[in-house]
C-alpha cells in the first residue's frame, strides 16, 4: 500500500484484506472502502466517462460519486455500477472497471474525445436521419454499444433481498453533529427514534476532521454519544442505511446494505428495502461540497477537498502533493489543518483577492486553475494569478467551490427550495414535506456549533408536536467559525470545463443549449442530459444552473432549480421487488385435490391464483388431445369427476336476501323455491355482463351464489358495494364461503351410481335442485346442476374432507369405466353445449349479445338495467353469440381467428366477427367454435370465411345455434 | 436552418457558434385564427399539421410552462399499433405510419426505433385474446406474429422460463413497434410549427375561456386577453380544469402513472416487452437506462408523483418476469397525470360550444398517438369534420353506448 | 400513503382498492333520464384539490368515502359508505 | 356409503419450522363459526353470546370471539348458543381458514418483513385483518411473542413459504450480529 500514512480512524490496520481489481491482486485493510483501498494502492484511474470515454478517478468519498463506478463480483456474477466509495472491502472482493475496451488504460472509444466538437449537446437530434433504414441497422446499434455504463449479466439475479417495515415517532436522517444531537435529545425524551446513516460508521463529517467537541476529540465525543444511544431501548441505530425517498403519510423509503459488504453473508440478504413510517422526521443529511468547473477538471487526481480530507483522516490515504483550489473560508481552514497534520500542500489557490493567510504553503489569492495535465492521472496544474500563468507539479487537485445543503428529500413532494445568497446555495423552506424538517448543514447552518444547537432545537420542536417533554440539554462546545465564500461557478479559460462528470456535460454544452433556445432549466437538462447520470447531478446541477443563468443573463433563483425525484440514491430493483421472484410473485391457491391430481400426473395450469388439472394422462397417450377426448367420453358415456371448488361461493343470508339478489341479478331470485337452483346473470352498472353462475336457495333466508373462478373476488367486492351503498339497513349479510367447501362435479349417465356408493341412497333431486346430504358422519350439500349437458351433480363437503372425497369419487368413477376429467375436457363439454365462460363474457358483451335479453326482468330495477338500454348496446350492428362449424369437420379452428364474408378481402373494414372459443368435439366428430358475429343470431346457416393469418389457417364455416349437442337438454334433465 | 451531418461538421469546426434557437419566443398577438391550449406533444403536433396540411398559420400554441413539459416529457416512450377494436385500430395504424416518416417530415432525429414489441401471454385464455388482437392487426394491414414459448425464448432468453409463478406461454410480436426519444418529438414538432409561422408562447397560462352566445371568442391568459375564432383544448392531465373554464364537465378522471429509469447499462434489452400477468413494460433507451412502468397508482391525483405500493407492484412484476434486472438500480422515478376515460379510449371531437374543440382522454397511451392525434385534431379544427380514422372518438359515445373498450373493464375510469 | 378505514383505523394503501370519485354512490332513480345515468357513470368534476373518492378495504370488507386532496395527497378523513348520506 | 377422512391444510409442509428465535407451527383444527349480526341486532346478539367484539377485539366468553371484519366475528370452539340465527347470519368457516402460530423472541421481527403494521402497538389479545405479503391475513396477537396467523385454506402453502423465507433471513441477520 504505497500511499498509506499512519492512522486511519476507519481502519483496522492489523487486518490486511486481499482483493482483486481488474485482475490485479491488491491488499487493503479491514475498514477500507474499495475506493480508499485503490487510492492507497496508488490506483487513480478507476473508470471511463460516459460519452468521451475520458479517464476518470474518484471525486468524492460518498454515495454521490459520479466517476468511480465499477463492476463487482457477487453471487457468482458481476453487478454493474457499484460505487467504489460505498463498497466496503472484504477478503476475496473482485471488482473491475466498466465502460472501456480493451482496458481502462487503453480504451478504443476514447477516440470520441477527439471528435468532441462534433458531439456537442444534442448533436444526435440533428443527424443520423439518412438513409432512413440506417437508424435501426447502423447508427442506433453503434450508439447503444457506446453508451451505457456497466454490463448487466443475463443470468437471473440469485441474490437474496428482503423487504421490511418499521415504525417510529422520529426518524433522524443522518448522524453527523446535527443528527446525533437530535437523536440524543429525542432519545432522552423517551421518543421511539430511528437514526439512519448511510455510512458504515455513525458520525458524519465528525469522522473526517480534527476538531474538538466539549474538550475532547470529535471522534471520542461521537463514541460517547453513540454509547448512550445504544444503551437507550427506544433508539434504533441503522447504519449502512440510505433514505432514498419521501412519500405520503410520513413514509420513507430506505435501503440497508446487509450482506453486501461481507465475504460470506450466509442467508442474510444482500440488501434490505425498508419502508419506514415516522410520525416526524428530521433531515440531518448535511451538505455536499461542490467542485469548480475549470478546464481539465475531470482528470484522475482531481477530487473534492472534503474527500481528500476524508481519505486522509479515515483511511490514511496520502494524496501526495496537493494543490487546493477553493473559494471559501472553510477550504482555507481545512488546508491549514491538513498541512498541520503533515499533508503536502503544494499551493492554495483562491479566486478571492481580498483574503490572505499566514500559511505554511504558497497562497495565491486572486488565482484560478486554468488547465491540468496528466494522461491517466494528474501531474501538473496551470494556475493564473492576476493574468499570469504558472505551473505547479502535483498529484492531487482538491476542489472546494462551496457547499450545497443536501436537501433533495425535502423536494420529493414537488416543493421548491429557496436561494440563500449568503451561502450561494439553495436551502429548504419549512413544511415542504409534512412532518419533515431539515436541520443543521442540510439547511445551511454550517459550523459544528450551529449544527449541534440546531439539532437540539429541531428535536425540541418535533418532541412538542409528538406531545413529549424535551429534556434539558447542555450544548457541547465546538468550532463556530464563519463561512464566507465568493461563488465561482466556472473558470473562463480555454479548454473544456466539466460540470456533469458522469454524463460528460461541459460548460460549453450548457451555453450551447441556451444559445439554441433551451434556456429553461428543464429544457437545458433534457437537451444536454445534465444531471441524468447515476449521481443525479449531485455535484453538478448547481453549477450547471449557474452557468445557464450566466448564459441567459438571469439570476440563479430566476432560472430555477431542476426537479428532485426519488430515489435520492439508486436502489436495486431486486430490493424494491424483494421476494417476488419465482413463486413469490403471487400466492398459490391449491384445491384440496391438488396433491392427488399431481400424483395422477396431471399438468397443472393457472386459473387466476388457483391451480387446476389440465388433463389426466395415461400410458400410451399420443398427446394431450388423446386424454382430453377420453375424458370428454367419460362424461358423455359413463361418468366423470372434476374438482370445481375454485368457483366462488357467497352466502347471502337474511330476510332481505331475496330482495337483494333481485337487485344484483338480471332475473328474479326472490321467488325461487327453497331447495331450487337458478342460473343467473349479473351486469356491471354500465350494462355489460359481469359474471354468470348459479344461485341456490338453501333455506328461507339463506341463498348460495356461485361465481366463476375468475370473477369471484370482483363479484364479492361488487356485492359488498351494492349492499353498503344502496341497500342500507336491509336485513341481510354476505359471506364468502368459497374456501370452506370442497365441491366435486360428478357428471355423466352413471353419475347417480357413483353417488349411490357415496351417499348410500341418492336423493330424488330434480334438475336444478338442491338438498343437504350426509356422507357418513359428514354433512354435505348436493346440487343437481350441470356444466357439461349431462346428468350431473355437484357434491360439496367441508374442505378438510375434499381430498378424500375426490379420491373416492375418482375410484368409483374408474370402477364404472369413467374417471377424473380436467380443464381441457371441461372446456370441450361446455363448448358442445354452448355454455359461456369469460372467453365470451370478455367485458364488452351485453346480455343481448349473448341472446340472454330474455333474462332481463322488465318488472324491477337491477344493477346495469338503465345503462344496458343505451342505443349502442343492442341492435343488429352488435356482435352476437353464435356457433360455428367448419364445412370440413377436420379443419382445425382456433380462438382468435377473424371471420369475413366468403369473398370479402381480409381487411379491417370487412371483419364480421371473431372466434371466442374452439375445440375438437369427439362427441360430434368435428371442430366447433363459439363466435361473436355481427347480427349473428339472424344469420344462422350463413357461410363465412375464417381467417387466422397468425397461424396460417383459412377455411369455410357456417353459423349456427351455439348449442351443438342435445339442444333440447334432455340428457341433463332426465 | 436545415439539420444534417454536414451542418454538424461545419458548425463544429466553427466552434458551434452558428447554431440558432430551435424556435422563436414571440409575444402573443391580440388576435389569432386559432388557439391551441397546451404545448405538449399533441398540441404542438396539432399546430404543426394545421400549418402544414391546412395552410393555417395565424395560430398560436399557449403553454403555461415550457414546451413539452407535460406527459410528452414523462412517459415510457413506446410506439405501437396493436389495437383491435374498429375505431382504435385504424387510428393507431395511421399514427405508426406517420411515425415511420417523422424524421424526414420534421428534419429532426426523434430516434424512432422499430426494435419490436412483444406482449407476453401466460394462459390459453390470454393467448386467444392476443390471437384475436393479432388477427385484427393483420386485417388492418399492420404486422403481428404469434410466438409460442420457444419462439419467445429464442428472442428473450433471459426471461424466467424455469420458475415463474405464471409461466410464459408465448407472445404477440409486433416488429414495427418500438420507442422514440420523447423530448425530441415535442421539440421537432415545435421547430416545424415555428418554421411555418406558428407562434409558440411559453409561460402563458390560460385562466379563462370566453364564450358568447354559445360560441367561443377567445381566452384570458397570464399574458393578456387573446381573441380567436377557434380554440382547441389539448391539455392532457389538466383537461377537466381547462374545460371547466368553458362550463364543461367531462368523462375524465385524472390519475397518476409512475415510471422508472435505471442507471445506464450496456445493451441488454433489445425489444419492448410487456408482461401479461401484472402490469409491467420495459425497454432500454439509447443511453442505456432501462425505462419501465406499470399500472396506475389508482387514486385520483394531480400530484405527478406516486407512492411506494405502486413502486413495489412494478418492481415485483419485473423480478417475476426477468430476474436479471434485480441487479439494475432505479435511478429516477416520476409520475405523469393521465386523463382516464370510462372506456380507455380518447376523445377528439367538437364540444357543445361552437368553435371549441377537445383532444383529450389519452389514458396512458398518448405518446404513440401524438402524430395521428395532431393530424386528426388539425383536420377537425380546420374542416369541422372528424377525420375518418378518428371518427369514433366522439364525446357523446358514453351516453350512446358506442364504446371503444379495449380492456373490457367497463365504465370505471381507473381500470383502463 | 395511509388511509383511515372506519373499521380498522389507518392502514397501508396496499390494502385498499380505489374505484374513483364518490359520485358513484349517488345512483339515479331507476326511471331517471339517460342524461342522469351518463352523468352518474361517466362525467366527473375531477377536482384539483379537495375531493372525495371511493375505496374498498378488502381485509375487512368496508367501503369508504375518503376526503383527500388530489394535489397534496393529504387525507383528512373518511366515512363508511354504509353510514354516509 | 363411505366414511370420509380429514386432511390438514398444512399437510406436506414440514411444520413446525424453527429458525433462530422463531418457531412456526400449525394451529390444531377448531370449530369456527362466522357470526354477522343483522342490522339493528348487534345488542340482542351480544346479550345472547355474552358480548360481541368491536373492531380489533378478542373476547373470551365461553367461546373465543374474534373480530374479523365489518360487523363480523369468528367464534372459535364448540357450544354456540341456540337461536343465534334470529339475530345474525351464521356460516361455518371451520374449513375455510388455515391457522399457524408464530412464536418466539423474533416473531415480531419476522412479521415486520411481511406485515405493514406496527404490531408493537396492538393490545394483547387483539385481532387485525390485513395482508401478509400478498396473502389475506387474520392476525391474532396472543402475546408480545406469539401470533396466530390465519389465511385462506388454499393458501396455507404460500403462508408457510413466506414465513419460512422471512424467518431464515431474520435468523441469518442475527448470526451476523
Amino acid at each position: 500500500m504505497k500511499r498509506r500514512v499512519t492512522g486511519g480512524s476507519a481502519l483496522d490496520r492489523g487486518r490486511a484484506v486481499r482483493f482483486h481489481f481488474d485482475g490485479r491482486e491488491m491488499t487493503g485493510c479491514r475498514g477500507d472502502t474499495l475506493a480508499s483501498a485503490l487510492l492507497a494502492n496508488n490506483v487513480r484511474l478507476m473508470g471511463r466517462s460516459f460519452k468521451y470515454h475520458r479517464p476518470r478517478g474518484v471525486l468524492t468519498a460518498g454515495s454521490e460519486e459520479p466517476n468511480a463506478l465499477v463492476e463487482l463480483k457477487r453471487d457468482g456474477t458481476f453487478h454493474p455500477n457499484i460505487r467504489a466509495t460505498l463498497q466496503e472491502l472484504h477478503s476475496g472482493l473482485e471488482a473491475r472497471v466498466q465502460n472501456c475496451w480493451p482496458s481502462v488504460r487503453h480504451d478504443v472509444m476514447a477516440v470520441n474525445d477527439l471528435f468532441a466538437p462534433f458531439l456537442s449537446a444534442g448533436f444526435y437530434y440533428k443527424t443520423f436521419m439518412w438513409p432512413r433504414a440506417f437508424w435501426e441497422r447502423l447508427y442506433e446499434p453503434v450508439i447503444r454499444r457506446a453508451a451505457g455504463l456497466g454490463r448487466l449479466p443475463r443470468a437471473h439475479d440469485e441474490s437474496l433481498h428482503e423487504r421490511a417495515f418499521a415504525f417510529c415517532d422520529l426518524l433522524v436522517i443522518g448522524s453527523g453533529p446535527t443528527g446525533l444531537m437530535v437523536a440524543l435529545t429525542a432519545g432522552r425524551a423517551g421518543a421511539d427514534v430511528i437514526l439512519a446513516e448511510e455510512d458504515r460508521q455513525m458520525g458524519g463529517r465528525l469522522l473526517s476532521q480534527a476538531g474538538q467537541i466539549d474538550g475532547q476529540g470529535a471522534e471520542d465525543w461521537v463514541q460517547g454519544v453513540l454509547a448512550e444511544l445504544t444503551a437507550l431501548p427506544n433508539v434504533r441505530l441503522m447504519p449502512r442505511t440510505s433514505i432514498f425517498g419521501t412519500y405520503d403519510g410520513g413514509v420513507f423509503g430506505a435501503l440497508e446494505r446487509v450482506g453486501q459488504h461481507l465475504a460470506e453473508p450466509g442467508l442474510a440478504p444482500r440488501e434490505c428495502y425498508w419502508r419506514i413510517t415516522a410520525r416526524r422526521a428530521i433531515l440531518a443529511s448535511g451538505a455536499l461540497e461542490r467542485p469548480i468547473a475549470h478546464p481539465g477538471n475531470d482528470r484522475p487526481g482531481v477530487m473534492l477537498l472534503s474527500a481528500v480530507a476524508s481519505y486522509w483522516h479515515r483511511w490514511a490515504v496520502d494524496p501526495g502533493r496537493v494543490v487546493v483550489f477553493g473559494n471559501n473560508d472553510h477550504a482555507l481552514a481545512s488546508a491549514q489543518v491538513l498541512a498541520d497534520q503533515g499533508m503536502q500542500i503544494a499551493a492554495y489557490i483562491d479566486p478571492r483577492e481580498d483574503v490572505a493567510g499566514d500559511t505554511p504553503f504558497p497562497f495565491h489569492s486572486g488565482g484560478e486553475v486554468v488547465a491540468t495535465r496528466g494522461r491517466h492521472g494528474l501531474r501538473e496544474v496551470t494556475i493564473r494569478v492576476r493574468g499570469r500563468e504558472s505551473r505547479i507539479a502535483c498529484d492531487t487537485l482538491a476542489l472546494s467551490g462551496g457547499w450545497n445543503p443536501t436537501l433533495a428529500l425535502t423536494c420529493h413532494h414537488g416543493a421548491r427550495p429557496v436561494w440563500d445568497e449568503a451561502i450561494a446555495a439553495f436551502v429548504p423552506r419549512p413544511g415542504m414535506v409534512p412532518g419533515l424538517e431539515a436541520a443543521g448543514a442540510a439547511r445551511g447552518r454550517f459550523s459544528i456549533a450551529a449544527c449541534l444547537a440546531d439539532g437540539v432545537e429541531a428535536a425540541q420542536a418535533a418532541l412538542a408536536e409528538l406531545g413529549l417533554k424535551a429534556p434539558d440539554m447542555v450544548l457541547p462546545e465546538a468550532e463556530d467559525s464563519a463561512y464566507a465564500l465568493r461563488p465561482l461557478w466556472q473558470v473562463k479559460a480555454k479548454g473544456r470545463a466539466w460540470l456533469d462528470f458522469a454524463n460528460d456535460v461541459t460548460t460549453k454544452d450548457v451555453t450551447l443549449a441556451a444559445q439554441e433556445g433551451f434556456a429553461s432549466v428543464e429544457h437545458m437538462k433534457r437537451y444536454t442530459t445534465q444531471g441524468m447520470a447515476p449521481d443525479q447531478g449531485k455535484s453538478s446541477n448547481m453549477g450547471a444552473l449557474a452557468v445557464l443563468a450566466d448564459a441567459t443573463g438571469g439570476s440563479i433563483p430566476e432560472t430555477g432549480t431542476t426537479t428532485f425525484r426519488p430515489p435520492f440514491v439508486p436502489v436495486s430493483i431486486g430490493a424494491l421487488g424483494a421476494g417476488a421472484k419465482g413463486a413469490g410473485f403471487r400466492p398459490e391457491r391449491r384445491t384440496t385435490s391438488d396433491a392427488q391430481a399431481r400424483a395422477m400426473g396431471a399438468p397443472m395450469i393457472e386459473a387466476g391464483l388457483w391451480y387446476r388439472p389440465s388433463y389426466f394422462p395415461q400410458a400410451g397417450d399420443a398427446d394431450w388431445r388423446t386424454a382430453c377426448n377420453r375424458e370428454t367420453g367419460f362424461v358423455r358415456q359413463t361418468v366423470g369427476v372434476c374438482d370445481v371448488s375454485t368457483l366462488g361461493k357467497i352466502a347471502v343470508q337474511g330476510p332481505d336476501a331475496g330482495r337483494f339478489l333481485d337487485f344484483v341479478y338480471t332475473g328474479t331470485m326472490s321467488r325461487l323455491a327453497v331447495g331450487r337452483v337458478r342460473y343467473g346473470l349479473m351486469l356491471r352498472e354500465d350494462g355489460h355482463v359481469m359474471d354468470d353462475g348459479t344461485c341456490a336457495r338453501l333455506n328461507e333466508h339463506d341463498y348460495l351464489v356461485t361465481t366463476t373462478t375468475a370473477a369471484a373476488g370482483e363479484v364479492m367486492q361488487h356485492l359488498e358495494f351494492v349492499q353498503q351503498a344502496f341497500c342500507r339497513g336491509w336485513q341481510l349479510r354476505l359471506a364468502s364461503v368459497t374456501e370452506n367447501w370442497a365441491q366435486m362435479a360428478v357428471a355423466g349417465p352413471l353419475a347417480g351410481e357413483v353417488l349411490g356408493h357415496v351417499l348410500g341412497e341418492v336423493p330424488d333431486l330434480p334438475f336444478m335442485g338442491y338438498c343437504p346430504v350426509q356422507i357418513g358422519a359428514v354433512a354435505g350439500r348436493l346440487f343437481r346442476i350441470s356444466f357439461s349437458g349431462e346428468k350431473g351433480y355437484e357434491l360439496a363437503v367441508p374442505a378438510r374432507f375434499g381430498a378424500d372425497l375426490f379420491r373416492h369419487l375418482v375410484a368409483l368413477a374408474e370402477g364404472l369405466g369413467g374417471g377424473a376429467y380436467g380443464m381441457e375436457a371441461l372446456n370441450v363439454l361446455r363448448i358442445e353445449k354452448g355454455f359461456i365462460t369469460h372467453a365470451e363474457i370478455d367485458g364488452r358483451v351485453t346480455a343481448f349479445d349473448l341472446g340472454m335479453q330474455g333474462m332481463m326482468s322488465s318488472k324491477k330495477d337491477f344493477i346495469g338495467r338503465a345503462a344496458s338500454q343505451r342505443p349502442g348496446l343492442t341492435g343488429p350492428e352488435r356482435m352476437q353469440l353464435v356457433g360455428l362449424r367448419p364445412s370440413d369437420p377436420q379443419a382445425g379452428i382456433a380462438a382468435g381467428a377473424s371471420l369475413f364474408q366468403p369473398d370479402a378481402p381480409a381487411t379491417a373494414a370487412h371483419v364480421e366477427g371473431h372466434v371466442t372459443s374452439a375445440c375438437y368435439s369427439p362427441t360430434l366428430g368435428t371442430w366447433l367454435g363459439l363466435a361473436l358475429v355481427v347480427n349473428g343470431r339472424a344469420r344462422h346457416g350463413a357461410r363465412l370465411r375464417l381467417e387466422d393469418g397468425l397461424r396460417g389457417q383459412r377455411c369455410e364455416v357456417s353459423l349456427c345455434d351455439p348449442v351443438f349437442f342435445d339442444p333440447e337438454g334432455g340428457r341433463m334433465r332426465d | 436552418m436545415q439539420f444534417s451531418g454536414f451542418r454538424i461538421l461545419k458548425e463544429g469546426l466553427a466552434g458551434n457558434r452558428g447554431w440558432k434557437p430551435h424556435w422563436r419566443k414571440p409575444d402573443p398577438k391580440p388576435d389569432y385564427d386559432m388557439l391551441i391550449i397546451g404545448g405538449g406533444g399533441h398540441g404542438l403536433a396539432t399546430a404543426y399539421y394545421l400549418a402544414k396540411n391546412h395552410g393555417l398559420t395565424n395560430i398560436a400554441v399557449l403553454e403555461k410552462g415550457y414546451l413539452g413539459g407535460g406527459n410528452i416529457g414523462r412517459n415510457t416512450t413506446i410506439v405501437r399499433a396493436n389495437y383491435f377494436l374498429p375505431g382504435n385500430s385504424e387510428f393507431y395504424s395511421h399514427s405508426l405510419k406517420l411515425w415511420e416518416g417523422l424524421e424526414d417530415e420534421l428534419n429532426y432525429n426523434v430516434m424512432h426505433s422499430q426494435r419490436g414489441l412483444i406482449n407476453l401471454f401466460h394462459s390459453d385464455g390470454q393467448r386467444d385474446a392476443f390471437a384475436r388482437r393479432g388477427n385484427a392487426m393483420l386485417a388492418q394491414g399492420d404486422d403481428a406474429i404469434l410466438l409460442d414459448r420457444e419462439g419467445v425464448r429464442a428472442i428473450l432468453p433471459y426471461l424466467d422460463f424455469e420458475q415463474a409463478r405464471f409461466p410464459i406461454y408465448g407472445g404477440l410480436y409486433h416488429k414495427r413497434g418500438g420507442t422514440a426519444r420523447h423530448d425530441a418529438v415535442a421539440w421537432g414538432y415545435a421547430r416545424g410549427a415555428d418554421q411555418r409561422g406558428v407562434d409558440l408562447i411559453e409561460n402563458c397560462e390560460v385562466t379563462g375561456i370566453s364564450v358568447e352566445s354559445g360560441r367561443v371568442t377567445g381566452v384570458s391568459t397570464t399574458r393578456g386577453e387573446i381573441r380567436a375564432r377557434k380554440v382547441g383544448i389539448v391539455t392532457a392531465g389538466r383537461t377537466s380544469q381547462v374545460a371547466a373554464m368553458a362550463g364543461l364537465r367531462l368523462p375524465i378522471e385524472s390519475h397518476i402513472l409512475q415510471a422508472f429509469v435505471t442507471e445506464g447499462l450496456k445493451p441488454c434489452i433489445d425489444h419492448v416487452i410487456s408482461f401479461g400477468m401484472g402490469h409491467f413494460y420495459i425497454s432500454q433507451s439509447d443511453k442505456g437506462g432501462l425505462v419501465f412502468g406499470g399500472d396506475l397508482d389508482f387514486y385520483p391525483s394531480y400530484a405527478a408523483r406516486g407512492n411506494l405500493p405502486g413502486v413495489e407492484q412494478v418492481m415485483e412484476a419485473g423480478m417475476a418476469l426477468m430476474p436479471m434486472i434485480g441487479r439494475a438500480k432505479v435511478l429516477r422515478s416520476w409520475g405523469g397525470i393521465m386523463d382516464m376515460t370510462p372506456d380507455g379510449s380518447p376523445i377528439i371531437d367538437r364540444t357543445p360550444i361552437e368553435g371549441l374543440y377537445l383532444d383529450a382522454g389519452w389514458c396512458y397511451g398518448g405518446f404513440k398517438a401524438v402524430p395521428a392525434s395532431g393530424w386528426c385534431m388539425a383536420h377537425l379544427m380546420a374542416t369541422d369534420q372528424p377525420h375518418p380514422v378518428a371518427r369514433r372518438y366522439r364525446l357523446d359515445r358514453f351516453a350512446t353506448g358506442h364504446l371503444l373498450d379495449e380492456e373490457g373493464k367497463g365504465s370505471q375510469h381507473n381500470l383502463h | 400513503m395511509y388511509l383511515p378505514c372506519p373499521c380498522c383505523g389507518w392502514r397501508d394503501m396496499r390494502e385498499f382498492t380505489c374505484i374513483g370519485a364518490a359520485d358513484y354512490c349517488d345512483r339515479p332513480e331507476a326511471d331517471a333520464p339517460p342524461e342522469a345515468w351518463d352523468n352518474y357513470l361517466h362525467l366527473r368534476d375531477n377536482p384539483a384539490g379537495p375531493a372525495r373518492d371511493l375505496w374498498y378495504h378488502a381485509p375487512c370488507g368496508t367501503w369508504l368515502e375518503v376526503a383527500r386532496d388530489t394535489v397534496t395527497h393529504a387525507v383528512t378523513g373518511s366515512t363508511a359508505v354504509e353510514e354516509a348520506g | 356409503m363411505i366414511e370420509l377422512s380429514a386432511s390438514d391444510p398444512f399437510a406436506g409442509l414440514h411444520l413446525p419450522l424453527v429458525h433462530g428465535a422463531a418457531r412456526l407451527d400449525s394451529v390444531p383444527p377448531v370449530r369456527i363459526t362466522a357470526i354477522a349480526p343483522l342490522p339493528g341486532q348487534t345488542e340482542a346478539l351480544a346479550s345472547a353470546l355474552g358480548g360481541f367484539p368491536a373492531p380489533g377485539e378478542v373476547l373470551d366468553t365461553t367461546l373465543r370471539l374474534v373480530w374479523v371484519g365489518r360487523g363480523q366475528a369468528f367464534a372459535f370452539g364448540e357450544g354456540l348458543p341456540e337461536g343465534l340465527e334470529r339475530h345474525a347470519a351464521l356460516s361455518d368457516q371451520s374449513d375455510g381458514w388455515a391457522g399457524a402460530q408464530l412464536e418466539g423472541a423474533d416473531a415480531q421481527a419476522v412479521l415486520a418483513r411481511l406485515v405493514a403494521m406496527d404490531l408493537r402497538a396492538l393490545a394483547v389479545p387483539s385481532s387485525v385483518r390485513t395482508l401478509l405479503g400478498h396473502l389475506p391475513l387474520l392476525l391474532v396477537k396472543q402475546s408480545e411473542t406469539a401470533f396466530d396467523l390465519w389465511t385462506y385454506r388454499s393458501m396455507a402453502g404460500s403462508l408457510s413459504h413466506e414465513l419460512d423465507r422471512a424467518m431464515r433471513m431474520v435468523a441469518a441477520r442475527r448470526a451476523l450480529a
